[in-house]
């Protein structure tokens, strides 16, 4: 147990989500903190519920060619395409430092295929001390494989499926906001296993350049994320809240205390923080300070009672 | 690196479409490198929604304060143009590496074009300031573009300018007045920043005159610390292959760079 | 024909649809200038395309409860819910007007099944002057019918089939971005005999008073749309532009010249401008002034030139 | 209805949270009426992305401006705050229906709450010019929240004051104050702009003492054109029925109605 504040008022945010104990719903969202290390020295992950890796797949990726980066109407685009040094060094050379962090630490991963994705579940259920694994079915940046499985409700809870039977960590998955249904989707997840759900990863966009008549991104489209897609990710949670009984952990242009509050409100049990923390590296901790002041002026004792308190 | 809330002290138009800020920042003044930027938040609402990279142009720790000078040229730069002296914005920096110092006695030349100007400024002052023989070459579209003499006061001992029009200096590319330089002093450190075009060919003429080549990139930004992973350049390895890690992060791994470790893509 | 401007540079701005000769590519989209005639005193309709008129059902439809309108970061939501006067009324009381306007109109429908979309196609057959019908089967803010349809190709082929055996005028199949594969949709449609296809219809958002943790829209739920969607439309465009052959209306976020012109490079040979009108009501006007400035920048004779011009 | 660049002539706090800015408009301050407002873009970006409605609170067509007043509640409303003299905005209007005068010699009572005190001060200062008894009720929060006599000149013969904690005026709902003033003048033309309680229980007292009640009415709006449909107010049929019709848009069909036409919704 973390320590509590010293008033007596003070609203406790700690909450178990999956069987993670988490001193706080607040996360930082995958592909927006790396793997802790630059974030480190400007704000301070232990005030954080916990972290989420950039996405590992079992091998070295180098990701799209660049220019990734877009900036939008209230958001972004970005199309990374999941660069990462792959599921050995990760556990050789960024675990380490992940592991001696005072926080959470859920690890994303993705495969090709379902084999590859129950395979690093597989290698990851020997290394002690992760909080959960949270599995990105749902990248729109990589032509085959992941994105694939989370438009359909089987190859969702294929994936699902097999992760669970190897792992004793508790499973998240990762669902995409680019589907006719994702109640149907959220449905199948929950069934094949899943602990606990995390939406939305980005919509699908592009922008182009007038100029040359050149898409502005590498690779033509991009992820598109930011407060801009914030009104979609809460409807999203709304729905997703209605049909399933596992804790969802809502984002999707959370900036604010506020923001985040409207997702719990929403039926989210956690939150995560993803593109703000590019503008505020310390948005995550700012959010913490604001619902716990949220909290405290609403008079409520236990962060839980907020979720889906929604008055329809 | 800093989380600062600066204050902006002037803010006006210096050559056609560059303004020079002046912004009280004691803390990144204080640290601050040639070769390192700041990442300003120039508003603040969501739209323009991220920071801005600006190079550090110049620096005064004693006084507090630091300045930039940026190019009109979209949302961020022309919200920036508007904020009115004592606007306070969030501010991080100093990031990212700064330029290397060339061994003491050896001659050196700076390239800037456009708004890759601005770190050649502070990083001209540093050397002279150690007893380095500076050249500082500029080139530009046209004599409107180009900054006076006074702005450039004590950043080098010799100032080439070249233009695209012939309206100052030399009508061509600055790359011809770095070909000459380098012909008749034989300098052996070349420092660059620029637009990509410009600093790809001064990489070439120093690689012809056996120069070392310190380049100062630039690339779209989210987050300017490292944890988007999205302002990426392509590396060479020892072996040339191209597999995961060819691919290096300006804002943290840069932005200045080796020439010769630069991939230059097409 | 219409003029052509005087300086024997000027680009030239019309385009044929699906049969409709339009004077530019520029027309205001359904549900954002109602029947056209609270915007004549304030803007020059004929300097327009043409107009879309806000969705008529078969009867008369009172709506959702207030609030309706809710801003959000770059955009806002509605949930109208497709308040009209219903058909007979619109042909009575509105067409008339609609009628004398010197600029295409194309009118939208709605029913909840199928059979009601083919009654009030029929209907409408026998309606002289109409441009087209645009075949709204995406629309978010109605419980049943409409948004079920632009969900599954079948259904949307099913619709737009059976409006187009009972109609000579041109059909535009108006789809949903709230879909897994828009592309299926499109697909689907054009095979069903569309015209043309327009896309995007909002995208489903929320958005909640944290005070009183109550959904701020009547209807708990409402559409996005707004510069914050406008990546979202303009991948769908370009992900469409590859899948059929029909022509395309683009349309989600257009606010200036320059977002236009985004869309006509990503394969759409039309756009509709929508919220924009709210904030701008001469929106379009000055639009169709900025694409004729770009044409003639860009040196191209013809305004076709520019469609589908995006070079990977 | 105009669409006219207005100038931002003043702009500053004249109650607790609650600002009057002037703006040069010489064609909308010479076309407006009481009850009408405009529709103002108060920044030129995206975010705050929706114009903002103000009821208009005065106007002088000879100097060409009009002035409305407002209270900081949120986005748009701050950035107005933010604005400084200079400043042009674009600007529709005049918007709506404005309230119509009663019968030469009726007496008026105009009952203000919060920001519905705008129109009241407008529509004070027309009816006292054309010679009818003006009574004016205001209820605010506090004694804070209340304008000042200065401010509110020429607008009524009498001015009632109430506060919810007592601190200005009567101690209690400015509907007490309308009560006695109905009571002891014998009033018959009630107008009234406010919460949306507040006008509902002012339409009840009217009913009650079978005085006119013309009530000006808010609803989040997206054009104020008539072109979203989105700002409605459900009205009463003749016969109760509530079908197609029912729904009417505040922005042009109102926002001012006669009290009994209303469907007071909870
Ligand atoms: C390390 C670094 C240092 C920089 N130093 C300076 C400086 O000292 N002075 C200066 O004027 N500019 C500098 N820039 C570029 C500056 O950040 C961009 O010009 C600015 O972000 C443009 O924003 P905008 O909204 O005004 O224009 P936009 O409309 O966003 O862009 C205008 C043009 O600039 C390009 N651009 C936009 N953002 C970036 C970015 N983050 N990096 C690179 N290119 C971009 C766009 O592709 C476009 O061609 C620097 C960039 C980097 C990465
Ligand atoms: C016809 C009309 C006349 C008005 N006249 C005045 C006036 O003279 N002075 C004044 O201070 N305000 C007036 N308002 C209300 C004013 O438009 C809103 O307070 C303003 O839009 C709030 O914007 P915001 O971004 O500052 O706050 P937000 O955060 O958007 O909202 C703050 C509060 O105001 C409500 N609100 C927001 N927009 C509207 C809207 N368009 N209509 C009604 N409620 C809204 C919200 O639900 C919230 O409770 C008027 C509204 C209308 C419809
Ligand atoms: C630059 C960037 C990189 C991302 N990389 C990943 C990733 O590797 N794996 C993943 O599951 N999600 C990734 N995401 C998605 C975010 O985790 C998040 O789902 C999305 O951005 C929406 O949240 P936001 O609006 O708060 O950023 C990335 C997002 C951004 C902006
Ligand atoms: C207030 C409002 C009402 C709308 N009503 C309709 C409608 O009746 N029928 C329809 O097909 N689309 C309707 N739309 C959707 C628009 O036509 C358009 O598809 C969408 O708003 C995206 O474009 P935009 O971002 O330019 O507004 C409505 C949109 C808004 C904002
Ligand atoms: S800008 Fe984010 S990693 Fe460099
Ligand atoms: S605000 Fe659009 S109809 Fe009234």
């Amino acid at each position: 147990m973390h320590a509590k504040f010293a008033g007596s008022t003070s609203v406790d945010l700690s909450i178990e989500i999956a069987g993670m104990a988490l001193r706080n719903p607040v996360l930082l969202a995958s592909g927006t903190c790396n793997y802790g290390q630059e974030l480190q020295s400007i704000t301070d992950l232990s005030q954080l519920g916990g972290i989420v890796t950039k996405t590992i797949t079992p091998q070295p990726r180098a990701g799209n060619r660049p220019q990734r980066i877009v900036e939008t109407p209230a958001g972004m685009l970005n199309s990374i395409g999941l660069q990462n040094p792959g599921l050995e060094d990760f556990v050789e050379n960024k675990w380490p430092f992940l592991e001696s962090l005072d926080t959470q630490i859920v690890v994303n991963i993705a495969g090709h295929t379902i084999e590859e994705f129950a395979d690093m579940a597989a290698r990851l259920d020997d290394v002690q001390g992760i909080a959960a694994l949270e599995v990105n079915i749902s990248c729109p940046n990589v032509k085959a494989g992941g994105a694939n499985f989370a438009n359909s409700p089987s190859a969702s809870a294929e994936v699902i499926g097999a992760v669970r039977r190897v792992t004793q960590h508790p499973v998240i998955a990762k669902l995409s906001p680019n589907v006719t249904d994702i109640a149907e989707i959220a449905r199948a997840a929950e069934e094949a296993g899943a602990d606990a759900l995390s939406l939305i990863n980005t919509l699908v966009g592009m922008a182009i350049d007038v100029k040359n008549r050149r898409p502005l991104l590498g690779n033509i489209t991009g992820g598109l994320s930011g407060p801009a897609i914030k009104p979609v990710a809460l409807a999203m949670i709304w729905k997703v809240a209605q049909a399933v009984r596992i804790p969802l952990i809502g984002l999707g242009g959370i900036c604010t205390a506020q923001d985040a509050v409207e997702f719990l409100v929403a039926g989210a049990s956690a939150v995560q923080v993803g593109t703000a923390s590019f503008v505020n590296p310390n948005a995550g901790v700012e959010i913490v300070e604001g619902i716990r002041r949220y909290g405290d002026e609403c008079g409520i004792q236990h962060i839980g009672q907020l979720i889906g308190s929604l008055q329809t | 690196m800093i989380d600062e809330t600066v204050r902006i002290l002037t803010n006006r138009e210096v050559a056609e479409d560059f303004y020079l800020a002046r912004l009280a920042a004691p803390h990144i003044a204080g640290e601050a490198l040639p070769g390192q930027f700041v990442n300003l938040k120039v508003n603040a609402g969501v739209t323009p929604f991220l920071r801005m990279p600006l190079s550090v142009c110049d620096v005064n720790p004693d006084a507090g304060y630091i300045d930039v000078l940026y190019q009109e040229a979209g949302p961020k730069t022309q919200a920036l143009c508007k904020q009115p002296i004592g606007e306070e914005l969030s501010c991080l920096g100093p990031l990212g590496h700064p330029f290397t110092h060339p061994d003491k006695g050896t001659d050196c030349v700076l390239v800037g074009g456009g708004i890759g100007v601005p770190p050649m400024i502070f990083l001209g002052r540093r050397l002279m300031r150690e007893g380095f023989d500076v050249a500082l070459l500029i080139g530009a579209r046209s004599a409107a573009k180009h900054l006076s003499d006074e702005l450039l006061e004590g950043t080098a001992l010799r100032i080439g300018r070249a233009t695209d029009d012939g309206s100052l200096g030399h009508c061509g590319l600055v790359t011809d007045l770095l070909r000459q330089e380098l012909e008749s002093t034989g300098s052996k450190a070349v420092y660059t920043c620029g637009p990509h075009a410009m600093i790809e060919a001064v990489a070439d003429v120093s690689r012809e005159f056996d120069a070392a080549c310190q380049v100062s990139l630039e690339e779209y930004m989210a987050c300017g610390i490292g944890i988007c992973v999205g302002c990426v350049v392509r590396v060479e390895n020892a072996d040339g292959k191209t597999e995961y890690g060819d691919y290096k992060r300006i804002c943290v791994d840069g932005p200045v760079f080796d020439a010769r470790e630069i991939c230059w893509e097409h």
